[in-house]
């Protein structure tokens, strides 16, 4: 068989790749998050019970909306991967599946750290934090399952399947945690919902959650072109590895 | 406003800021991983399929 | 027009990147007998795989009797018997026991008679009664051939029926193959025992029909140089 | 019709292959004693009011106990290939789903009912909550589902050691905590009314888990 011949990588285009829209998305990215700095840190009101701690709450809960929208994203993903059996989709799925695991760490961290000088201790079983500790063992489960192949078939509609039971636990998760809670806190001092804060405040939580997601397409659609790279490098080194023999 | 939050913002600003530039940098790298990806494909493919 | 009991179109399977079956078209006729010969890795299990509509393909269709396997795949199911590598029998059961599940699966009309009927034309109406993990590996794959036969198949597909065989049960499986109007594709290493039993050859190579023609056009010399020169490539 | 025929003959050939070697009933049972002897040792009787530990330790045991059964169910189909033999049958794959899951479910209420009367003497507990009879079928089939599930889809790939008990655990703790609650109300006689909502929670579980289990298997067991 003929020998492959080596691959001179000579480039002939520009040595920097051109723009594109992601490089629009990330600037506005960057100054949101500036912005949202801003707005967290001085211009948003003081709240009147927990004084500045509360601030975190503009962290906590848009890492958390974001983790469960990445979670759902694995989810839907899983479905067409199963339905179509493209790989497409299993990239798609494990970029979110790790993206997830990254802002549900964000979320049970700052969920800790505020919890502490509210209660006194680190851990609180409140439903919603518990619920969401679940899905990040649950999604941990899910990228372990990955680290063992990139792109085996079999792994990867294991993985799927994985992805679609993590995230149909949830509702489950949160009715049977919310029954078995002992500790009963206000909404508003973990994630709770919007009503009970001020003008200002809501402003700048919906600002926080527009950047938050913005931030989160962008290291979602890179995180996707690398995966995509894993696996192609992956095809190169078969065809090689063919070639040779 | 009475406590200064300039510190922690100011902190925080440069903690994000390094976050975002290592961001872009991965990004940039990834968008050449692909060009070379590409490139590698195209220089595999045009050889006539054998056997 | 009587339908095809085969018909392949585009058909291909990958394995990862590796391309087990590329592009292949085939049709067989009801009642026609096929052996598939080709090298280790040529396709030839895969083929088998999909026909028995046990791994969906990548691209291309395949219609059973005119029937898609993609939608109608359990109901076909019923008209395909399988004999595979492996003897699909339960190691603790006895012959009989197993053969008793998988004719009820099939719901076989009334099972016992039928399931002494073909251990005695295949010669193990005593091994019956033994545990399968106490056969011997050609026992266990007559007990497999029968499992495939109990449901009458119009479709029978063999994966190389003949390894580990001994002659007189390779003779007793061509007698029992060749018999009436059942369609047949079998794919084989040695020449005699295929050509024995086949109207048809064709040869795969790579996942691709590289030879299809009927027995008569070659007496059996020529295509074993023909094979070596094809298959070596 | 013959959906049900086929499910009770697969059940039906797997209680026998179990009977014919005992392999699964012996071998759990064996492992649940072991788990109430360590439990014993771990927790000194009388440091811990024993209604507050026993229903923590019985479903700790039932649940591990599930694991070990789930995989030994599956790789029954693992020998001589009868994986394929079953996908080659006339029938939808989700009939082997089912199948196996009753199956599974079968073996480990075999185990549970086998293990109760001896968690009742080294508890000494006075006597058996009607309740029980419901929760616990419940909860194992719960966790049978999933347990099935996993165990059939890492059958043959390199992750089956390791990835059952990984995956399946944080996937059933809401029947577990479901199951660890109603047993701890039947057995401080708290009636009907304190185990009634958990008994909804793993009704809504089963039906969840066993329609998402239908849809997915077929597409994930083909090779």
């Amino acid at each position: 068989m003929n020998e492959a011949k080596p691959i001179k990588a000579e480039s002939t285009r520009s040595i920097v790749p051109r723009l594109t829209w992601l490089d629009g998305l990330f600037w506005v990215t960057a100054i949101a998050i500036f912005v949202d700095l801003y707005l967290i840190f001085l211009w948003v009101p003081k709240e009147a019970i927990q004084g500045n701690v509360q601030r975190i709450f503009y962290f906590h809960l848009p890492a958390a909306w974001i983790a469960y929208l990445a979670f759902f994203l694995v989810f839907l993903f899983g479905i067409f991967h199963l339905k179509t059996r493209n790989p497409k989709w299993d990239h798609y799925a494990y970029s979110a599946a790790e993206l997830g695991v990254v802002f549900t760490s964000v979320t049970i961290v700052t969920g800790i750290i505020w919890a502490k000088p509210i209660f006194g201790v680190w851990w609180v079983w409140d439903a919603r934090l518990t619920t969401t500790a679940l899905l990040w063992l649950v999604y941990v489960g899910y990228l372990m399952v990955g680290a063992y192949a990139v792109s085996g078939d079999k792994a990867s509609r294991l993985r799927s399947a994985v992805g679609i039971l993590g995230f149909a636990v949830v509702p489950i998760n949160y009715l049977s945690v919310s029954l078995w809670d002992t500790v009963h806190i206000e909404p508003i001092v973990i994630g709770g919902d919007d009503t009970f804060l001020s003008a200002d405040m809501r402003l700048t939580l919906y600002f926080s959650l527009a950047t938050f997601t913005a931030l989160f397409v962008f290291l979602l659609v890179v995180r996707i072109m690398l995966r995509e790279s894993e696996a192609a490098v992956e095809e190169l080194d078969q065809e090689r590895e063919t070639a040779l023999s | 406003m009475e406590d200064n939050f300039g510190y922690l913002l100011a902190g925080f600003s440069i903690g994000w800021a390094l976050f975002m530039g290592l961001a872009y940098w991965t990004y940039r790298k990834v968008m050449r991983v692909r060009q070379d990806i590409d490139d590698l494909k195209r220089a595999r493919n045009p050889r006539p399929e054998d056997g | 027009m009587e339908h095809p009991a085969i018909e392949a179109r585009g058909l291909s399977r990958s394995y990862g990147r590796v391309k087990a079956i590329s592009n292949l078209g085939l049709t067989i006729a009801p009642g026609e007998k096929v052996v598939l010969i080709g090298p280790n890795g040529s396709g030839k299990t895969t083929l088998i795989k999909l026909l028995s509509t046990l791994i969906r393909p990548t691209s291309g269709t395949l219609k059973l009797f005119g029937k898609d396997t993609a939608s109608h795949g359990a109901q076909l199911r019923r008209r395909v018997g399988v004999l595979l590598h492996e003897p699909l029998l339960y190691n603790r059961l006895t012959a009989l026991e197993n053969l008793q599940f998988y004719s009820k699966m099939f719901n076989v009309p009334n099972e016992d008679r039928r399931i002494w009927e073909l251990a005695e034309e295949m010669e193990i109406g005593d091994l019956l009664k033994t545990r399968v993990d106490s056969l011997s590996h050609g026992q266990r794959k007559r007990v497999s051939i029968l499992r495939a036969l109990l449901h009458d198949p119009p479709i029978l597909l063999l994966d190389e029926p003949d390894a580990g065989l001994d002659q007189t049960a390779v003779q007793g499986l061509v007698k029992l193959v060749s018999r009436n109007g059942r369609t047949v594709v079998m794919s084989t290493h040695n020449l005699e025992s295929g050509l024995s039993m086949a109207q048809r050859v064709i040869v795969l190579k790579k996942g691709k029909v590289i030879m299809d023609v009927d027995r008569e056009v070659l007496d059996g010399a020529n295509l074993d140089l023909g094979y070596e020169a094809l298959v070596t490539g | 019709m013959s959906y049900w025929r086929s499910i009770a003959t697969i059940v039906r050939k797997d209680l026998l292959v179990e009977l014919r070697g005992k392999e699964i009933i012996l071998s759990v049972s064996f492992f649940v004693f072991l788990m109430v002897f360590i439990f014993n040792f771990a927790f000194k009787p009388g440091t811990i009011p024993l209604e507050v530990m026993t229903p923590g330790v019985l479903w700790f045991t039932f649940l591990f106990a599930g694991m070990l059964s789930f995989q030994r169910v599956v790789s029954t189909e693992q020998e001589n290939g009868c994986l394929d033999g079953l996908m080659l049958c006339p029938h939808g794959r989700d009939v082997i789903f089912v199948a196996k899951t009753i199956s599974s479910f079968l073996f480990v209420l075999v185990v549970e009912v086998i293990s109760l009367p001896f968690f009742a003497v080294v508890f000494n507990l006075s006597f058996f909550p009607v309740e029980l009879l419901l929760i616990i079928p419940l909860a194992t089939f719960g966790i049978s589902i999933i347990g099935t599930l996993l165990a059939a889809l890492s059958m043959n790939t390199r992750l089956r050691e390791v990835m059952l008990p990984i995956l399946l655990i944080p996937l059933v703790v809401p029947v577990v905590i479901a199951a660890v609650e109603s047993t701890g109300n039947a057995l401080s006689g708290e009636g009907w009314a304190s185990v009634q909502p958990w008994i909804w929670v793993m009704v809504i579980f089963d039906i969840v888990f066993l329609v998402i289990g239908l849809l997915t298997f077929e597409h994930v067991i083909e090779e």
